[in-house]
C-alpha cells in the first residue's frame, strides 16, 4: 500500500474516533437523541475492511454504523446532521444514529433488528449476480448477531445459491452485557461457516492493516464467482453498548488490557516505526481530523430540522 | 377477454409481466419444480429457468429478506410464501423492514416488491394453517396490502403490483382459485386503491372483500328472492382503504353490513364501520352489523370448521337486522 | 399501600411471584447480569440465581418457544422480549404456536406463559423500535393481551398473568416506567379482562389504556378547566376485551373519544368505536372520535415523530368536536 | 432384545404402514381432509428411536406423525378417530393429521409449522432439568426443516444451556419437490451439528435395529448430562409428499430403488435369516396388524363427530 494511502487510513480512523467522542458529549448535552453505539475501539475494521472494496461494492452493517459510515466516504458532516436529526442527514433526519445509509457511496445501511439486514445482504448480492455485475456484498454484523435464525437462513441461502456475499463479523466478545461464549454454543465464530461448508478466517481486528489484506483476499476470491466467505474479526468496543450502559458485565481491567491495543495506537506505532510516516505528520493529521468533526458540529448545529410539513413524505413513493 | 379461473388470472399476470420485464422474477418455496404448491406458477420453471423462478429453502425470513434486498437493487421480486400463515415466519421482514426502509432512510431505498401468500380457511387444516390474519399486516403504513375478489382484479391488480414501486402484500384465497370469471386480456392494469361497487342495489350496503364477495354474492342472490337488492362493495385493497365508494353507497341505503372471512374483533369490519359512522353519521339508520369468523382457532372437524366461518346465512341474517 | 414507580411495581410483582413459586422463572436478553435493559430485573439475578433468571442468546423465536415448550411441563415462565417490537421475530410462536396449542390439541397443553414486552414511541428510537402494535396480537384469540395504565394495576395485572393458564402477553411502555402511583404492598390480583373506570366524568367517555391513559389524564385535566367532566374507562386488557364499562359510561355521556398511541387504521380505536355503535347504538349523540399515532413509521427526528403522536390536546380537540 | 420385543417392533412397522395405507384410501374417499402426510417408508425410524426411550422422556415431531403416535403407543383407534375429525380423537378432532399428541404417553405433538417445534423441544428439554428430572426430550424433524432459522435457534440454545435434547433429522432427501442439495449449504446434515459443536452420528434409517441402537446410545448420552446430541436417519418416502404430490421432481426409478430397500421388508429378512421368526409367525402378525387397522377405521366409523356446541372449548383453559 502506499504511503498516501495508508496515512488517509489513518486519518479516517481517527475522523471516526474524534466523531464518536463528539457524538458522545453532544448526546450528554442532549443534541442526539435514541440509541447511540459507538464504534470506538472498532475503527480498524471499517477502514480496513471497506479500503479493500472496490467501489461497485456494496457495504451493510448493522445499528453499530457512524464508523462505517466515515469508512464508506460519507461525509463527517452528513453524518454528524443525521445524529442530531437535521434535514440535511445523510438519511434526512428519519433514521438518526442506527439508519445511516449512502446508496450513491453502495453503502445501505444501518439497521437496527439484530441479524435481519442479513437476507437483504443476500438479496444484494442476489441483485448483483441476476444482472451479471461483478460487485461483492460486503455484510458485517456483530458476533450476537450470530445466534438470530435470520443469520442462519442468509448464510445458508447464499451457499446454496452461489451468492456473491462476504460475510465479516465483529466480534467484538459481548452482545450487549453477554459474553459471547455465555450466548454462542461456539465461541470461535468462524466454526459456525463450517455448517453451511464456507470458507472461512479469524482476523486480528485490532490491526488495520490485516484486515485490509485478509479483507482483499477474501472479496476478490467471492468476486471470482466461488461463493460466499466468512471473516470473523476480533475487536473491542471500549465504550459502553450504547449510550447509559451500566457495564456491570466485564471488568474495567478487561478494558484496559485492551486498550493498550488500541487499533490507532498500534497503526501509529506501525507507521512511525516502519518510516512510513513522522510522528509529527501524524499530529498534523489528528489536527486536521479534529477540526473536520468541528466543522461538522457546526455543520449539524446550523441545519434546519426536517419541515413538519414533511411527515408524510417517503412513506410510499408513489402518491396513494 | 376469456373465461378463466383466479388462478389462471394471477398466473397470467405474472407470466406477461416477466415477458415484458426482464427484471422480474420468481421465489418461494415450491414455486419452480414443483409449479407452485398450489399450481400457480406451473410452467414457469420450464419457460424462464431456474434463474428467474427460484426455489429457496424453507426458510421465510431469508425468502422476504432477500426479496427486499434484490428489490433494493432494482430487481421486482415476486416472493411467495406458501401460505399466509408462514407469514409469521418472516414478520419482522415484512413489518419491520419492507414496510420501513423507504422512509426510515429519507427516501433512498426504493424497494419494488410483491409479496404473494394464500390464506383463508375451511379446507380442514387446523389452526395454523387456515388463518385469514389480513388486518394485522394492514395496520402497518409503508406497506400495501391487496385482496382481489374477482379474477379480473387478481389480474389487474397483481400487475399494478408488480409495476408499483412500493412493497406490496397480495393476499389470495385458496378457495377462490377455481372461480371462474372474465378476464381481459393483455395489459390489463387495476390500479391499486380503488374500492369498486360489484353488484348494484339500493336496499343496503355490503362492504367485503376477497373470499367475503363470494359469500356476499351468494347472500345477495338469496336476498333478491325476497325483492332485497343489496349493493356490494369491494374493498380490494385494505392498504390504501379507499373508502369512498363504501361512503357514497352508503349514503344512498343508509345501512350496512360488513362481510370478512377473518376474526371480528380488531378485524377489518371494524375499521370500515368506524370510518362509515365518521364519515356519514348523520345517514345512518341502523346499527352496521359485522360477520366475521368466530374467535377460535379454527379446528380440523369439517362441521366445526364451518360453523365457525361466515355463511351466505350470517350475511343474509345480518341484512335483515339492519333492515 | 406505597407510592412506587411502574418499573417498581413490575418489579415487585414478579419478585413476590418468584419468592411465592419456584415454578416461575424469567427468561430473555439481559434480564439476568445487565438487569433487564429497562432495569426491570434488577438485583434478580443476584437473588434468584442465573437457573431461574436466565440470559438467553438473541435469538427471540428460541425465547417464546423454549418458553412455550416448558410452560408445557409446568413451569411458568416469564419471557421478556426486550421490546415489543422484537416480537415479530418471534411472531410464528406467539400467534401460531402460543395461541393455539391449547385449542388445537383438545386442551392437553396447558400454557401458563407470560411475554413481557415494553413499547411506545416517542424515545427517538427510529421507526423499527418505537411501534405500537397492541391491536395486532389482540387479533388472535388463544393469546391474552393486557396493557396497564398505572403502577397498581400493572402489579395487579403481571401477578394475574403469572397465576393464569393461559398465555399472556403482558405489553408496557417505556415512558411509563417512572410514572409513580400508590400500589398496594403483597399479595394484589387484579383479575384479567376487567375495564375500570380510571377518573370519574359525566360529560364525555374516554376509552383509552397504557400510554393513552396518561395522555387522557392530561387532556382530562385541560377539560376539567373549562367546566367539561371527562369519565375515563381504561381498557387494561385488550382480549379479553371487557366492553361493559364502556357501554355503561357511555349511555351515561352519549358521547366518547377514543385514545390510543398506535396507528388508527386497524387499531384499537376501531374495535371500540364499532362496539359502542353496536352495542350503545340509541345512545349515541355524535359520532365517536379517535385518537391516534398518524399513519407514518415513526421518524427519529424528535419535532417530526412528537407531530406524529397523540397528544393532549389532540384529545381535548376530540372532545370538543363530540360536544 | 429379546424375540418378543422384536416382533413387537415388526408388529409396530406393520401397523403404521396398514394406518397408512388404509388413511390413503379414507382420505381418497373423502372421509379424511386437510392435509395429510403419510410416514410410508420411514417406519423403522420412529419404531426403533422410540423404542430406545425410557417412559420419562418426550418425544415431539412434524406434521408427519401418525407413525411416531403409533410408535408413542396412542392406539391406533383414537389416531384413526382423529384422522376423521371425531371426538374420540386424539385431539377430539381439532387437530386433525397434522396435530396428534398424547401428553399422558409423552407425546408433545404432531406440529405443521416447519421448524417451529424445535424451540418448543428446547423448553421441554429446560422443563426437565430445571424440576431435575432426568428425561431426555427426542425431536424429531425432517432435513428440510434445518434450515429455517428456528431449526439454528433451536440448537444453539440447547448447547449453551446444556440441555438434555436429542435432535433427530430424519433426512428422506426431499422437502416437498425440493432434493436437499438444493436447498441445504450441505447435503450431509449431521455436519451442521459441528456449527454448534455437538455430537452427530448418521445412521441408516431403513434399518429398524440400527436406528434403535443409535438412539439408544445417543440418548443415554444425553441423559448422561452431556448436552444435546444430534443423530441424522438416513431414510426416504415411498409416496408423495403429502395426497395429491404430483411428484415431479423425482423419477420413478429412485422410487423403486429405495423400495428395495423397505425397511419392513429389510426387518423381515433379518428376522426370518436370524431364526429370531418365521415367515409364518410374521403373517401372523400382519394379519393383526391388518385386523387392528380395520378395528381402528369401524371405531373412528361409528365414533361421534364434537358437537358444534363445544367450538369455544379449549381456546382459554380459565373462563374468560
Ligand atoms: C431482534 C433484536 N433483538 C434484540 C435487539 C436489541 N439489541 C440491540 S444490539 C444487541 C446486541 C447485539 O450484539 P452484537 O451482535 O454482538 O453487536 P455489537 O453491539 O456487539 O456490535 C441487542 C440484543 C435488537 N435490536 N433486535
Ligand atoms: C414455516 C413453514 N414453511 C413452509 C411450510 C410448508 N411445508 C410443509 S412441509 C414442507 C416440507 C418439509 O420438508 P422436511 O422438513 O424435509 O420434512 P418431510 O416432509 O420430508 O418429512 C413445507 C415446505 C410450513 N408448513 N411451514
Ligand atoms: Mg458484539
Ligand atoms: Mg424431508
Amino acid at each position: 500500500m502506499d504511503k498516501a494511502k495508508l496515512l488517509d487510513l489513518y486519518y479516517q480512523m481517527v475522523l471516526i474516533r474524534r466523531l464518536e467522542e463528539s457524538g458522545a458529549e453532544l448526546y450528554q448535552a442532549g443534541k442526539i437523541g435514541g440509541f447511540m453505539h459507538l464504534y470506538i475501539g472498532q475503527e480498524a475494521v471499517s477502514t480496513g475492511l471497506i479500503a479493500a472494496r472496490q467501489p461497485q461494492d456494496r457495504v451493510i452493517t448493522a445499528y453499530r454504523d457512524h464508523g462505517v459510515a466515515i469508512s464508506c466516504g460519507i461525509p463527517a458532516n452528513q453524518v454528524m446532521a443525521e445524529l442530531m436529526g437535521k434535514s440535511t442527514g445523510i438519511s434526512k433526519g428519519r433514521g438518526g444514529s442506527m439508519h445511516m445509509a449512502d446508496v450513491t457511496r453502495n453503502f445501505w445501511g444501518g439497521h437496527a433488528i439484530v441479524g435481519a439486514h442479513l437476507p437483504l445482504a443476500a438479496g444484494l448480492a442476489l441483485g448483483d449476480k441476476y444482472a451479471g455485475r461483478d460487485g461483492v456484498t460486503i455484510c458485517m454484523f456483530g458476533e450476537g448477531a450470530t445466534n438470530i435464525g435470520f443469520f442462519h437462513e442468509a448464510l445458508n441461502l447464499s451457499k446454496v445459491w452461489t451468492l456473491p456475499v462476504l460475510w465479516v463479523c465483529e466480534n467484538n466478545m459481548y452482545g450487549m452485557g453477554t459474553a459471547v461464549e455465555r450466548a454462542s454454543a461456539v465461541s470461535e465464530i468462524q466454526q459456525k461457516a463450517e455448517g453451511y461448508g464456507m470458507a472461512h478466517e479469524r482476523v486480528d481486528g485490532m490491526d488495520v492493516l490485516a484486515v485490509y489484506e485478509a479483507a482483499k483476499k477474501a472479496i476478490e476470491t467471492v468476486r471470482s464467482g466461488s461463493g460466499p466467505n466468512m471473516l470473523e474479526i476480533m475487536t473491542y468496543r471500549f465504550r459502553g453498548h450504547s449510550m447509559g450502559d451500566p457495564e456491570r458485565y466485564r471488568k474495567r481491567e478487561e478494558v484496559k488490557k485492551w486498550e493498550e491495543h488500541d487499533p490507532i495506537g498500534v497503526f501509529h506505532a506501525f507507521l512511525t516505526g516502519n518510516k512510513k510516516a513522522t510522528a509529527k505528520a501524524l499530529e498534523e493529521i489528528e489536527t486536521r481530523a479534529k477540526a473536520d468533526v468541528q466543522k461538522a458540529v457546526e455543520f449539524a448545529e446550523a441545519s434546519p430540522e426536517p419541515g413538519l410539513d414533511t411527515l408524510f413524505n417517503h412513506v410510499y413513493v408513489e402518491e396513494v | 377477454m376469456a373465461r378463466i379461473t383466479m388462478r389462471e388470472a394471477i398466473s397470467q399476470a405474472m407470466w406477461e409481466e416477466m415477458e415484458r420485464d426482464p427484471n422480474v422474477f420468481i421465489l418461494g418455496e415450491e414455486v419452480g419444480v414443483w409449479g407452485g404448491s398450489y399450481a400457480v406458477t406451473k410452467g414457469f420453471y420450464d419457460h424462464f429457468g431456474g434463474e428467474r423462478v427460484r426455489d429457496t429453502p424453507i426458510a421465510e425470513a431469508a425468502i422476504i429478506g432477500a426479496a427486499i434486498g434484490s428489490a433494493m437493487t432494482g430487481l421486482r421480486p415476486i416472493a411467495e410464501l406458501m401460505t399466509i400463515n408462514f407469514a409469521f415466519s418472516a414478520m419482522d421482514h415484512i413489518v419491520n423492514e419492507a414496510a420501513k426502509l423507504h422512509y426510515m432512510f429519507g427516501g433512498q431505498f426504493v424497494l419494488p416488491l410483491v409479496i404473494r401468500a394464500v390464506g383463508g380457511g375451511g379446507r380442514q387444516l387446523g389452526a395454523t394453517h387456515s388463518q385469514t390474519p389480513d388486518a394485522i399486516f394492514a395496520h402497518f403504513p409503508g406497506l400495501k396490502v391487496i385482496s382481489p375478489g374477482t379474477p379480473a382484479d387478481a389480474k389487474g391488480l397483481l400487475k399494478a403490483s408488480i409495476r408499483s414501486n412500493d412493497p406490496v402484500l397480495f393476499i389470495e384465497n385458496a378457495t377462490l382459485y377455481q372461480v371462474r370469471g372474465e378476464v381481459p386480456d393483455g395489459d390489463y392494469i387495476v390500479p391499486i386503491g380503488k374500492s369498486t361497487i360489484q353488484r348494484p342495489g339500493k336496499d343496503v350496503t355490503i362492504v367485503t372483500y376477497s373470499k367475503g364477495l363470494e359469500i356476499s354474492m351468494k347472500a345477495a342472490e338469496e336476498l333478491a328472492k325476497d325483492g332485497i337488492e343489496a349493493e356490494i362493495v369491494d374493498l380490494r385493497s385494505l392498504r390504501p382503504l379507499d373508502i369512498g365508494p363504501v361512503i357514497e353507497s352508503f349514503k344512498k341505503t343508509n345501512r350496512a353490513v360488513i362481510v370478512e372471512e377473518g376474526w371480528k374483533s380488531y378485524g377489518v369490519g371494524a375499521e370500515v364501520s368506524s370510518r362509515i359512522y365518521e364519515q356519514a353519521f348523520d345517514y345512518v339508520d341502523a346499527p352496521v352489523v359485522r360477520v366475521a369468523q368466530k374467535e377460535v382457532p379454527l379446528p380440523y372437524n369439517r362441521a366445526l370448521e364451518q360453523s365457525a366461518l361466515p355463511q351466505p346465512a350470517d350475511v343474509v341474517a345480518a341484512v335483515r337486522e339492519v333492515l
